[in-house]
């Protein structure tokens, strides 16, 4: 008897970043799946050792491409912790609407990604679309549409421009007018349960055994976000809900991310009306000589993955000693994934890694 | 003489049209999409670019079997009538184009397995599971027409049509008729029923090893494949044609009406597939047959 | 990159007559989709709604063979290196790439980086380059009539740069790679200029 | 030529075949083939004659008759052509083995007996053939030991048990009309209570039934073919089950005639659509479970099987189209099957041994005129047009659809479907996809095996262009038989509604693939890639681990394997737990499964007589 | 339950020897112990509650000639204070050929940590099922993420010594 060996990716039109699932198939099943992670590994932490504190805030947002972020503020706040920074309130609440716009753009193209992978080419488009209004808002207050670098000790780089905030309500307001299309079409659809139902299913105990984090988790029913058990930027300051569903599959999964956006949208209006005004970031000392004494930290945020977090560690340079990132998708690439393909279809690889919301480059660093 | 120029004009205008119909197809996709698309001569550029590289072949079958498929398309486009031309009507009938179907998803399937790739034999296997899961409509709705038709001349089936109507809207047949529609997308290979190719989840499927030319064929295969699924509809259900134009309308007609289908749905996995095929389709069928058995006897 | 660089004559039914082949090319860019790094991230919103590259016929493509353009998008890691060679190899010609960001170029932001190649043009042979990290979805466009202009004049020929020069090219290929699994794509070359080596040495 | 000197030299020949075997291998061989050639010769000399001939009388007083007409003129070409081909094929195949001079004498027993069955104008000298026919089958069935004794002892056990039915039978018609030659029953038959003539009909379906392999009765073939050595499968499964077919068309159109069989018993109860029922569960349902073989020669059983059905569903369904197309598919079934056992054969013989489709692949490289003969036979085993099961299976579609049967030609164009299904598998899984390492070096199939696999090939293609051909011989024997025949022409048939001409389809395919050929040519010249250059995700390919063919219809089959198992043999193996149960005599006296077969058979004989003999049913 | 870090941290204290701990015991709390008693601490702590792994990492002290261990627990159930307490449970091992436990029998995410310290530190994991490489292509002599390993005199040294592939004709 012949075993066949596949490749999923990296050159393949249903993997998205550049990532490898060497899988043993017999007939339509998956017997065994290895993931082949290292595409991407240009190895940050080691460079980030090599610059200073402020050089590093380039290479931290590029760790994560699909949603920067969030590893911009880990590293902002690891700085501001080392170095005992304080940050004013205005600017926790602009990290707070930037960082929500963030996770509606980043599922966005997630919602583009898994669309895609099931064949839904309509549906993907639109959220591409939406998601570029996002990156035009993004542009305005940055300059950068990908990489933008706002995040700062000590607050954001720059405030908001005169009536950017009747421009994000605005934007918002036409991605929100398409959400009973995109639920018609697609999160109502009923070939859209077919695929995703059972798919790709974990019980909350593997979830936990494995270290699942994040929408992974909230799908089996476990109502867990970092930022209600420990609340950064102003996540404290507005009331909203965390999105769960209980089936722990693909379905579940997808619709978690759905609400989970939902609720952003609705997060960021109600932050946008209690916007407090004042000064939007502190001064830091000179950088070229900033030095910050021995010390280390962990912090951790909600990325739209997951759990985030960085362990910093400085020895009184003007360099970081060793930093590590705890990136969510390192879990659910390298441990989970492999549980969960085992004896799913060949169909359905993709179907799962997405849900899974798997991004390489944070796997990889 | 006439019927050499009949032959050469059904069979040209039958791969414009179909080359056409796919232009038009990635267009009306695009302007669903919310974007301008590509121009309707794209699958033309295409055609040029490809047969203008350099191929790479595995082997004897894996060029025989391109050709082979695409003469099996052709020689079935002749047995179609066309708008009240039809070149080869005398030698056979739908049981021969049933059989001539055949050839065109074969060679694919032969040139593709000696391709030595696996996605393709994947590919391959869908395709064969998939046409098992519609033929079991097709024939029920195709023994009805035969059985209602008494004859299974399509030329007859054609003509009786434009004397009595269309069959579509016949009482005995308007069950299959509806079966029909509902199998109409897994004939064409376009979507929920595109897991044949899959792009995302097999690499595209038997096409994964084509290049240059190869492609080319076979997208002229697919094109003729488009107009010989939408002719069969419109030659056996909505009456012909008496000439060329107004059987070109109706094509276009029901080509829209699937396009749709096509942007707004995604892919099944293959055994949902042909668990809904052999369900929906398949009952409607059996009672169209029954119907139509009952009513003649 | 000149003015005229942006001026489409796909409707020239000319010139359609006179070079067939280049006019094909031209309007029938099929992309190989392969996430090589940070800049797959604007290559979506560049086939999507917004900015639709199909307008001019540039689609993504699932294998080599159905590919005649290879956007590597953004740096290039050692691993990724051997199945870009790969992949690039497995491409029918006329074929052309275009590195996509700075890090192809010259390493951009991972200069220092123990595990990502510097200048990609080493590996293989790159047709054109777009600066800038990351590189805006016009930029895409941009570098794609500019490919065109290439085309016209007969200057994308990357890949008969490859033919003529691959014995070098593998042996840069093997010095990071180690000993690659495939054999010689194109032996005879190769052979051809060992000999020619000797005969020098 | 006169029949009794041509069984004569059949006869003779056999047994000096086996004589100089001990003398001399080779001349063994060329004798072999020489008396098959011979007889090939002879029977094709009788063309189109209608003779009989009393050669003995003496035998308790029954005479013993031949006789030849065009009917049974073109079942003993057949024979004869087809085991000439596997004769040839032998040669080397057998070689490597051991005894070796009685494998020929048996092969040429079984083929002289089948000829001398199709010969036969009586029911003695049909019953003294069957018999030698049933025993050196066995023989040959068991050649190779082992797992093969158990299959060979299911089919005698099973064939015994047929011919018990046989015989019941014959005596029954001899107490009924006091002769056993056909055309004296015939002539006395005609008064016959319709009951009667189910009962005897019954009978011999059981006898006949069982050679065929049709539905509840074929559980012997599978094994049996997967078992015997190559060569002989491909006679087993060409021509020799078609023996029963032969039976069956014997009895319903040469001695009860087909008016009188079309209008037996009620509306809806009688022989005749017990028949067609039949054929039409053989068709679908072992189509089915051929999806599911990995033993490349149990799939071709399984498809014997099915293909046996459409057999039946012509003869049984009693119109001349029907006729036609059941016969034809015959003739057609034993070119293309012979054909495909050969090249399964071929492949084994170069593997040594190995028939598992999961192993193989990619031989297309190393056995290039073995493919292109396995495509053809394929091609001729689905129908696809240019082919000569197209126009048999054409026949039967047209006759059972005009004939207002829509749901019998369902059955028989769906089974068609399934037929590509595992046919493509077969195709697939020995020819195409990767080829494994260890076959690097396979050398293609030697000359001896390759000439009869070319001819057969053409043969296909041949009578697939001119079904003229053979129609032409099938209507004189419809004459024969007394009903009209086809309009037929050499390209094709023409009916009140629709015909088909092969001329214009093969014009048109011919010319097609001329046209696009030429047409591909212009294009740049291809490079040719080898098997590892490849897409994996670029990823380098790994070496016998790129090929899909375990469980090639997974999603399929694992849809319908739970409505899907072989009932047939497990009523047989859950009545014999059952009996088994019961009585541990029983167990003594009849060990195995082969055993239970033989027994619910005669009992079921049994019942029958005895409600015959009691109340006088029918 | 006002404090658990304060809690925990005596009941360490009394069930292992020479540990210290630090943190203020709400949000963080740092355990230092000697590396035999690293696993029976995990699963004590996975015991306790505290059962989601965060992260292994390692830090290199090149001035004290070790390697730092981290491994940071924190918890999925519990109650909001108990959420909220991350533990870096911290060990060192000496740098010259470095040898540890592994700890994927306790938790299931542990085997790409601790594959991926193998690659970047050259930490021999004992009982580890899979140590196979993770990320990377090429073998380097010193694991990369070593201090003593430089990254830019590594890429001058190889990548910068490959050379050109020159035209005469000029092309692109």
């Amino acid at each position: 008897m012949r075993e066949l060996e596949l490749y999923f990716g990296p050159q393949h039109l249903g993997m998205v970043g550049n990532f490898s699932i060497t899988l043993q198939v017999e007939g339509d099943r998956i017997v065994k799946a290895t993931a082949n992670p290292g595409f991407l590994h240009r190895g940050f932490e080691k460079l980030m050792e090599q610059r200073t504190w402020i050089q590093n805030f380039p290479l931290v947002c590029r760790i994560n491409v699909v949603e920067p972020d969030h590893m911009e503020l880990m590293y902002a706040m690891a700085v501001e912790k080392l170095a005992g920074i304080e940050v004013p309130e205005r600017a926790q609440f602009i990290r707070s609407i930037y960082l929500e716009l963030a996770r509606v753009g980043s599922h966005l193209f997630g919602l583009w990604a898994y669309a895609n992978m099931l064949g839904f080419d309509t549906v993907a488009n639109w959220a591409m679309y939406h998601r570029d209004l996002i990156l035009d808002l993004f542009e305005e207050l940055t300059g950068g549409r990908v990489y933008h670098i706002y995040l700062w000790p000590g607050g954001v780089r720059r405030d908001f421009p005169e009536g950017f905030e009747e421009r994000i309500r605005s934007t918002l307001h036409t991605i929100g007018s398409c959400v009973p299309d995109y639920d018609d079409t697609f999160f109502h659809n009923r070939l859209f349960y077919e695929r995703a139902h059972g798919v790709g299913k974990l019980s909350r105990e593997d979830a936990c055994r494995m270290g699942a984090v994040g929408q992974v988790l909230r799908a089996t029913g476990m109502k867990k976000d970092i930022r209600k058990t420990e609340p950064y930027a102003a996540y404290d300051q507005v009331d909203w809900e965390i999105p769960v569903r209980t089936d722990g599959d693909a379905y579940s999964r997808i619709w978690v991310v759905r609400d989970e956006m939902i609720e952003s949208v609705h997060m960021i209006f109600k932050l946008l009306d209690k916007l407090p005004k004042g000064e939007a970031y502190q001064r830091i000392p000179n950088p070229f000589k900033w030095k910050i004494p021995e010390s280390e930290v962990y912090v951790r945020c909600e990325s739209s993955r997951g759990e985030l977090g960085l362990y910093l560690v400085s020895d009184g340079g003007d360099k970081p000693c060793r930093a590590h990132f705890r990136t969510p998708s390192y879990s659910h690439g390298l441990t989970i994934l492999e549980k969960a393909l085992e004896n799913e279809s060949i169909a359905d690889v993709g179907n799962i890694m997405i849900s899974l919301y798997i991004t390489a480059p944070e796997i990889d660093r | 003489m006439v019927l050499v120029l009949q032959i050469l004009f059904v069979s040209i205008l039958a791969c414009l049209v179909g080359l056409f119909l796919i232009g038009l197809s990635r267009k009306v996709t695009a302007r669903i999409h919310w974007r301008y698309g590509p121009p309707l001569s794209q699958p033309f550029i295409d055609i040029v670019k490809w047969f203008s590289q350099t191929a790479v072949s595995h082997g004897k079958l894996f060029d025989a079997g391109m050709i082979f498929s695409l003469t099996g398309s052709v020689v079935v486009v002749l047995f179609l009538p066309f708008g009240g031309i039809c070149p080869l009507s005398g030698s056979g009938g739908l049981l021969v184009i049933l059989y001539l179907m055949l050839i065109a998803p074969l060679g694919i399937a032969l040139s593709a397995g000696e391709s030595a790739n696996p996605h393709a034999s994947i590919g391959v296997s869908r395709k064969m599971q998939l046409a098992f899961g519609y033929e079991l409509s097709l024939l029920m709705i195709l023994l009805s027409l035969m059985t209602y038709y008494r004859t299974v001349s399509i030329v007859d089936i054609v003509e009786t049509q434009i004397q009595a109507g269309w069959s579509l809207v016949q009482l005995p047949l308007v069950v299959s008729g509806l079966a029909y529609l509902l199998i109409m997308p897994a004939i064409m290979g376009i979507r929920p029923f595109e897991m044949i190719q899959a792009p995302q989840e097999i690499s595209s499927g038997p096409m994964a090893e084509y290049g240059g030319k190869f492609l080319a064929f076979a997208t002229l295969q697919h094109a003729f494949n488009i107009y010989i699924g939408l002719s069969l509809f419109v030659n056996l259900f909505m009456g012909g044609g008496s000439n060329a134009g107004y059987f070109l309308i109706k094509l276009l007609l029901a080509f829209m009406v699937f396009q749709v289908v096509h942007a707004v749905w995604p892919r099944f996995r293959i055994e949902q597939a042909v668990r809904y095929l052999w369900r929906w389709p398949a009952l409607l069928a059996f009672i169209g047959l029954i119907i139509v058995w009952v009513t003649t006897s | 990159m000149t003015k005229k660089s942006g001026k489409m004559d796909r409707n020239n039914i000319g010139k359609w007559f006179k070079s067939p082949g280049n006019m094909g090319q031209k309007y029938s860019l099929h992309a190989l989709y392969f996430c090589t790094g940070c800049g797959i991230i604007e290559i979506p919103p560049t086939i999507t709604t917004r900015w639709d590259a199909e307008r001019f016929g540039v689609i993504p493509v699932a294998t080599p063979r159905q590919a005649n353009l290879f956007l590597i998008t953004g740096y290039v890691s050692v691993k990724t290196l051997r199945y870009i060679i790969r992949s690039y190899e497995q491409m029918p010609e006329p074929k052309y790439t275009v590195g996509f960001g700075s890090c192809p170029i010259n390493g951009g932001m991972y200069w220092d980086s123990y595990n990502t190649i510097k200048h990609l043009d080493k590996y293989i042979p790159v047709d054109g380059w777009i600066a800038g990290c990351m590189p805006r979805p016009e930029a895409v466009f941009v570098a794609v009539t500019h490919l065109w202009t290439l085309i016209d004049k007969g200057m994308a020929t990357g890949y008969l740069k490859y033919r003529e020069h691959y014995a070098k090219y593998r042996r840069n290929q093997e010095k990071i790679l180690g000993e690659l699994e495939w054999p010689p794509l194109f032996s005879k070359e190769e052979e051809n200029e060992k000999s020619r080596e000797k005969v020098a040495g | 030529m006169k029949l009794e000197i041509l069984l004569a030299v059949f006869f003779g020949g056999s047994l000096l075949t086996y004589l100089l075997g001990k003398i001399s291998k080779r001349a063994r061989d060329i004798l072999a083939v020489l008396v098959l050639l011979f007889a090939t010769a002879g029977i094709t000399s009788l063309y189109g004659k209608s003779s009989t001939a009393t050669l003995y009388t003496g035998f308790l007083d029954f005479p013993m008759v031949l006789s030849i007409h065009p009917f049974a003129w073109i079942f003993a070409l057949t024979i004869a052509v087809v085991g000439l081909c596997a004769v040839i094929f032998s040669w080397l195949y057998i070689r490597k083995k051991g005894r070796t001079d009685f494998f020929y004498f048996m092969m040429l027993l079984v083929i002289f007996s089948m000829i001398g069955i199709v010969l036969s104008g009586d029911f003695l000298s049909f019953y003294i053939f069957w018999e030698m026919m049933s025993w050196s089958t066995f023989l040959l069935i068991s050649y190779n030991r082992g797992k093969a004794i158990a299959a060979g002892m299911k089919y005698i056990v099973m064939s015994v048990a047929g011919s018990l039915a046989m015989l019941v039978g014959m005596i029954s018609l001899y107490t009924q009309t006091g002769t056993l030659v056909f055309e004296g029953i015939s002539g006395s038959l005609n008064s016959a209570s319709s009951g009667y003539l189910q009962f005897i009909l019954i009978l011999f379906f059981v006898a006949f039934g069982i050679k065929n392999a049709i539905w509840p009765l074929h559980v012997w073939l599978p094994p049996a073919h997967s078992e015997a050595p190559s060569p002989f499968s491909a006679v087993l499964s060409g021509v020799l089950i078609k023996i029963g077919t032969f039976g069956f068309i014997l009895l319903i159109y040469g001695i009860i005639q087909v008016q009188v069989f079309v209008n037996l018993g009620h509306a809806l109860f009688n022989v005749r659509n017990l028949l067609l029922l039949l054929g039409a569960v053989t068709i679908l349902i072992p189509t089915f479970i051929a999806l599911f073989q990995d033993d490349a020669k149990r799939l071709l059983a399984w498809s014997t099987v099915a293909q046996a059905g459409y057999i039946i569903l012509g003869i049984a369904y009693g119109t001349s189209e029907s006729l036609s197309g059941g016969t034809l598919h015959f003739f057609n079934h034993a070119l293309f099957k012979s054909l495909l056992f050969m090249v399964v054969g071929a492949v084994e013989f170069r593997t040594n041994g190995v028939r598992d489709l999961n192993s193989l692949g990619g031989l297309i490289k190393k056995m290039p005129v073995t493919f292109v003969a396995g495509l053809i036979g394929v091609c001729g085993l689905i129908g696809v047009p240019l082919t000569n099961g197209f126009v048999s299976k054409w026949l039967i579609y047209h006759t059972l659809i005009v004939n207002h049967s829509p749901f019998l030609a369902f059955v028989a164009l769906l089974g068609t479907w399934g037929t590509i299904l595992y046919s493509y598998k077969l195709i697939h899984h020995i020819f195409l996809g990767q080829l494994p390492r260890k076959y690097e070096k396979l050398q293609a199939a030697p000359v001896s095996m390759k000439v009869p696999m070319i001819f057969l090939s053409l043969t296909v293609f041949v009578f697939g262009v001119l079904p003229g051909l053979p129609l032409h011989v099938i209507n004189l024997s419809e004459l024969g038989f007394g009903m009209e025949p086809l309009a037929i022409n050499m390209w094709g048939v023409v009916t009140g509604s629709g015909s088909i001409q092969m001329l214009n389809i093969a014009t048109a395919l011919i010319l097609g693939g001329i046209v696009l050929w030429l047409f591909f040519r212009m294009g740049p010249k291809n490079t040719r890639a080898d098997q590892m250059d490849n897409y994996a995700a670029g990823a380098p390919v790994p070496a016998d681990r790129y090929q899909y063919s375990v469980k090639f219809y997974d999603p399929l089959t694992r849809m319908i394997a739970p409505y899907l198992k072989d009932i047939a043999d497990n009523f047989y193996s859950a009545l014999a737990r059952g009996i088994r149960n019961a009585g541990n005599g029983i167990r003594r006296i009849y060990t195995g499964d082969v055993g239970n077969y033989a027994l619910y058979i005669i009992l079921f004989l049994a019942i029958l007589i005895f409600i015959q003999l009691y109340w006088k049913v029918w | 339950m006002k404090n658990p870090g304060k809690k925990l941290q005596d009941e360490l204290r009394s069930m292992f020897e020479s540990i210290s701990t630090e943190g203020d015991g709400e949000n963080r709390m740092t355990v230092k112990c000697r590396k035999e008693a690293v696993i029976t601490m995990l699963s004590f702590l996975k015991k306790t509650g505290f059962d989601h792994l965060a992260l292994i990492s390692c830090v290199d002290r090149l001035n004290d000639n070790v390697l730092e261990l981290v491994y940071i627990l924190s918890s999925y159930g519990g109650d909001v204070a108990m959420q909220k307490l991350n533990i870096l449970l911290k060990t060192t091992i000496p740098r010259e050929n470095p040898q540890f436990y592994t700890a994927t029998e306790i938790f299931g995410n542990a085997s790409p940590y601790e594959r991926e310290l193998h690659e970047l530190y050259g930490i021999l994991f004992r009982g580890h099922p899979r140590l196979t490489p993770l990320f990377l292509e090429r073998e380097y002599d010193i694991p990369p993420f070593r201090k003593d390993f430089d990254t830019r005199k590594y890429v001058k040294d190889v990548f910068d010594q490959i050379p050109f592939v020159d035209d005469k004709k000029g092309r692109t």
